[in-house]
């Protein structure tokens, strides 16, 4: 099952990097949406704590306008089909939950050290602390989108469907994220943030069994 | 297929109770004084009203003082902009919004928290003037 | 390959397809499905490819002896349709290998190319399969469904869009997965009636 | 049909009680006297531990009880008639904090033996726990019920039990926009703003989202096997993401919200210390309210089987009407 799954994931990577529908118009997504932020701080002073908040605006929004692509990209194709009779539903799952990983981390990646380069008032205390949070917030963001993609991609209204659904899952993930994020840039000690790393830690482990459980149905008609 | 759900709904179970319990460590949401001192930045800090200390509401400019006392018995000067908050005379705790400026607490919104304990008042907490008529 | 239906209906926004349809096919068939159009031929073959569930009913599988599981059903089954699109940013080459990849084959060298002459196709061209006609396509479906030699195969209008040849590819990979297991085709054409030992009428609600 | 009755009658009663008893404002007890400004008079209740004695500016002191065992000077412009026969008075009077006293200004009756208790600081304002507690309750009673049906409906595939799943939620969300909108009247009043993201108000925003969401869901498939599956997953996915801020959140963390960490000795919002009474009356709408969705639900379920009838039987004339032809 693992080799099937690596199989439709590096599918899904060579398609991408064949069309480059998803790429280039994330990252533009992301210039343009730190660019109005830039603009509209110009003169101004923030606290990295408020910052922290930005960056996390800008990465939920990067994900709500991305992530659904893995199984929207199957169903306007009309490849679903040929994929459900290629492989099982756990195969398809863990490639497309591989492929949206690889897809948030890259882009979180790119959008943090856009925001560091960018941002000279955003310092980190604790870059360890820092990029663990990153790295969790990712593969909860990728988690909770991949079943979610797999959802909307059967409905009509694709593309607002998406934030809609997600938001209410996500928002234990980004309420932890963003506290651990701030005690990240403000606080020195690491020991006060494993509260939240613990939250994020668990969050990502219930929202990807649960996934497993119910993608058989979401998947099969 | 069913044993697949059965451990399936385990794991869950276990990390749901993982992910709650991290709760148990977490303060996050209120500040205290010395917190909002050190930051400066606009901070929630709960705590409660000193009855011994004055208060004082300022007809001019429409605001209203009061001392304050935080979780860690710090006691600052607490302006809020605006009347006397309702219930402020019988809160239990009051959460006040604002920032430090000046050595004085400037809070744009002062909540009071009552005891919503649905009980009648207790014996040991009333009020000065029925206690001294008692028989 | 034994097929087992055993009164199998299907609704649509509780709108019957067609009710209570049951059939066996057995190893060394080649079984048609027939009915008029929208009577449900593509639903009922769906169902027996494992795409679809059935509203009520059971469908059952066997191979040599042993039942096959919903779960590895894909694994047995070759799938041709006019519905089913490939992946067109790719090449033909470049398909065939991503499918023996997922389905966990290893093709020997030479084994792409041997594919693609046997059902017509040019070894030569590396473009993306999005430039092919309609009848090419065609051809890439029937690869897609051989690739992984499946003891049932299922034809869901297999001689759409073909030419002579294209005919004549198709009737020799009936007349060989005959041999191998089992072959069902929905289809109204007279030609591919004539190759069905057997015939079945889906009588769907309007 | 009786228990229809019964229901009518039981939650009309209780509704009536629940909001009217104290007519003419709370029936403080001695606590609440005491706080009132020495301006106001309000009604009061109280028993007489003795007879009492004629005062020195002529009128009659006496010193009374109130429910919780408080005792005061109780002042009477004159002798009260049939002092000695009454158990208790229901009075309007104020404090007077000069003379340690509570002044009596009007007798109004005897001693009510229902009485709404004195709440510092909640007053009046407290029976909106005989509503919006309830009414919470059933916010997450119906997106459980809706769940569990969703999860039937996925391993039966009965379009039924999707039907009872989608009307369960759609009376989860009404009670969940009634709960949220009484809470929030009722925080301006008490807490000072109409909303603080108390964790208890978040928790309550998330579940209206997630029925949001549900219910955008619904509306955007159409065909309704898929319709009843993809909705089915999506309220067990946030069934198992939701509880972090309902059960948990809220109890964990401080608030101002009755029930959260900093709430000393209160805990739950139903404290073992809570009036009697009011115990009963609350019970008492849970029950009412619990019953009521019930009812509703078995109307929809009523209403839906009648509409399938209909669309059955156009179903099979234009059938008919085809062969016909």
């Amino acid at each position: 099952m693992l080799r099937q799954a690596f199989a439709i994931f590096a599918k899904d990577l060579a398609s991408e990097l064949r069309t480059r529908y998803a790429i280039n118009a994330l990252l533009m997504f992301v210039v343009v949406t730190l660019a109005v932020i830039m603009f509209s701080l110009v003169g101004e002073t923030l606290s990295s704590g408020a910052l922290t908040g930005m960056l996390w605006v800008v990465m939920f929004f990067a994900a709500m306008s991305g992530l659904s692509r893995s199984f929207v990209a199957e169903e306007e194709r009309g490849t679903t089909m040929t994929l459900q009779l290629l492989a099982t539903p756990m195969a398809v799952y863990l490639g497309k939950l591989l492929f949206n990983l690889l897809l948030v981390v890259a882009l979180n990646v790119f959008i943090v050290l856009l925001f560091l380069l960018t941002m000279d008032q955003f310092t980190v205390l604790q870059p360890d602390l820092f990029w663990t949070v990153m790295l969790l917030g990712s593969l909860g963001i990728a988690a909770a989108t991949a079943i979610i993609a797999a959802i909307i991609a059967r409905a009509n209204t694709k593309g607002t469907l998406f934030p809609v659904l997600s938001f209410p899952v996500l928002l234990p993930l980004l309420m932890a994220g963003i506290s651990a994020t701030k005690i990240a840039v403000e606080e020195p000690v690491w020991d006060n943030a494993w509260p939240e790393l613990q939250m994020l830690a668990s969050y990502i482990v219930v929202v990807t069994t649960v996934s497993f459980l119910l993608f058989d149905f979401v998947w099969k008609d | 297929m069913k044993k697949r759900y059965l451990i399936g709904g385990v794991i869950v179970a276990v990390f749901l109770v993982i992910g709650g319990l991290s709760f148990l460590n977490s303060s996050v949401e209120y500040a205290t004084l010395d917190k909002a001192e050190q930051s400066g930045k606009k901070v929630q800090v709960t705590g409660k009203w000193v009855q011994d200390m004055s208060t004082h509401y300022d007809t001019d400019n429409n605001t209203f003082m009061f001392y304050m006392r935080d979780e860690e018995d710090r006691i600052a000067k607490v302006v809020i902009d605006g009347p006397k908050p309702n219930n402020f005379d019988i809160a239990t705790s009051v959460v006040a919004k604002g920032r430090y400026e000046d050595g004085v607490f400037r809070a744009s919104e002062v909540l009071t928290k009552c005891p919503s304990k649905y009980e009648g008042q207790p014996e040991s907490e009333h009020p000065d003037g029925i206690q001294k008529s008692s028989l | 390959m034994h097929v087992t239906a055993e009164a199998v209906s299907r609704r649509f926004n509780r709108r019957p397809v067609f009710a209570d349809v049951s059939f066996t096919v057995s190893p060394g068939e080649v079984f048609g499905i027939v009915g008029r159009n929208g009577s449900g031929k593509s639903t009922l073959l769906r169902i027996v490819g494992g795409l679809l569930s059935p509203s009520s009913g059971t469908m059952r599988y066997s191979l040599n002896g042993t039942d096959v599981e919903g779960e590895k059903l894909h694994r047995h089954i070759g799938y041709v349709a006019p519905y089913l699109v490939l992946y067109e940013e790719f090449s033909a080459a470049e398909n065939l290998a991503l499918y023996a990849r997922i389905r966990g084959r290893r093709l020997p060298d030479g084994a792409i190319e041997a594919l693609l002459e046997r059902v017509g196709l040019p070894t030569d061209r590396t473009d993306p399969i999005r430039a092919f006609s309609s009848g090419m396509k065609q051809r890439m479906r029937l690869l897609f469904a051989i690739l992984h030699e499946p003891p049932l195969l299922l034809l869901d209008e297999p001689i759409s869009n073909l030419d002579v040849d294209g005919m004549t590819v198709v009737y020799d990979i009936v007349e060989e997965y005959r041999r191998r297991g089992a072959v069902i085709i929905a289809t109204n054409d007279a030609e591919d009636i004539a190759r069905c030992d057997r015939t079945f009428r889906v009588e769907g609600h309007l | 049909m009786w228990w229809k009755i019964l229901l009518f009658f039981w939650i009309a009663a209780l509704s009536v009680f629940a909001i009217v008893t104290p007519i003419a404002g709370n029936l403080a007890d001695l606590a609440g006297v005491a706080q009132w400004s020495a301006a106001k008079t309000i009604p009061v209740r109280f028993m007489i531990e003795n007879t009492g004695a004629a005062a020195d500016d002529g009128g009659w002191l006496l010193t009374g009880r109130d429910a919780h065992g408080r005792t005061a000077d109780f002042h009477f412009a004159a002798r009260p008639e049939g002092l000695d026969a009454a158990e208790g008075y229901l009075a309007i009077a104020r404090y007077d904090s000069d003379q340690h006293r509570v002044e009596v200004a009007r007798i109004l009756g005897g001693y009510p033996s229902l009485a709404f208790p004195f709440i510092p600081g909640l007053e009046e304002r407290a029976k909106i726990i005989f509503f919006h507690v309830p009414m919470s309750w059933m916010t997450v009673i119906a997106f459980l019920v809706s769940m569990w049906f969703g999860i039937r409906y996925l391993r039966k595939k009965d379009m039924e039990d999707d039907f009872r799943s989608a009307v369960s939620a759609g009376l989860g969300l009404l009670f969940c926009i009634l709960a949220t909108s009484t809470g929030s009247l009722w925080a301006k009043f008490n807490w000072g703003s109409f909303w603080n993201w108390d964790p208890r108000e978040t928790s309550i925003f998330v579940l209206l989202l997630v029925y949001g969401a549900y219910f955008a869901l619904r509306s955007a498939i159409e065909v309704e096997e898929k319709k009843a599956t993809l909705s089915a997953v999506y309220s067990i996915i946030a069934a198992a993401t939701v509880p972090f801020f309902i059960f948990i959140m809220p109890r964990i963390m401080p608030g101002l919200h009755p029930g959260s960490a900093d709430d000393t000795g209160s805990g739950p919002v139903f404290s073992s210390g809570m009036d009697a009474l009011m115990r009963v009356v609350l019970y008492s709408m849970l029950l009412g309210f619990l019953v009521l969705y019930v009812w509703l639900m078995r109307i929809q379920m009523r209403l839906h089987r009648i509409k399938l009838r209909r669309s059955d039987t156009a179903l099979s004339s234009t059938e008919r009407s085809i062969s016909h032809v």
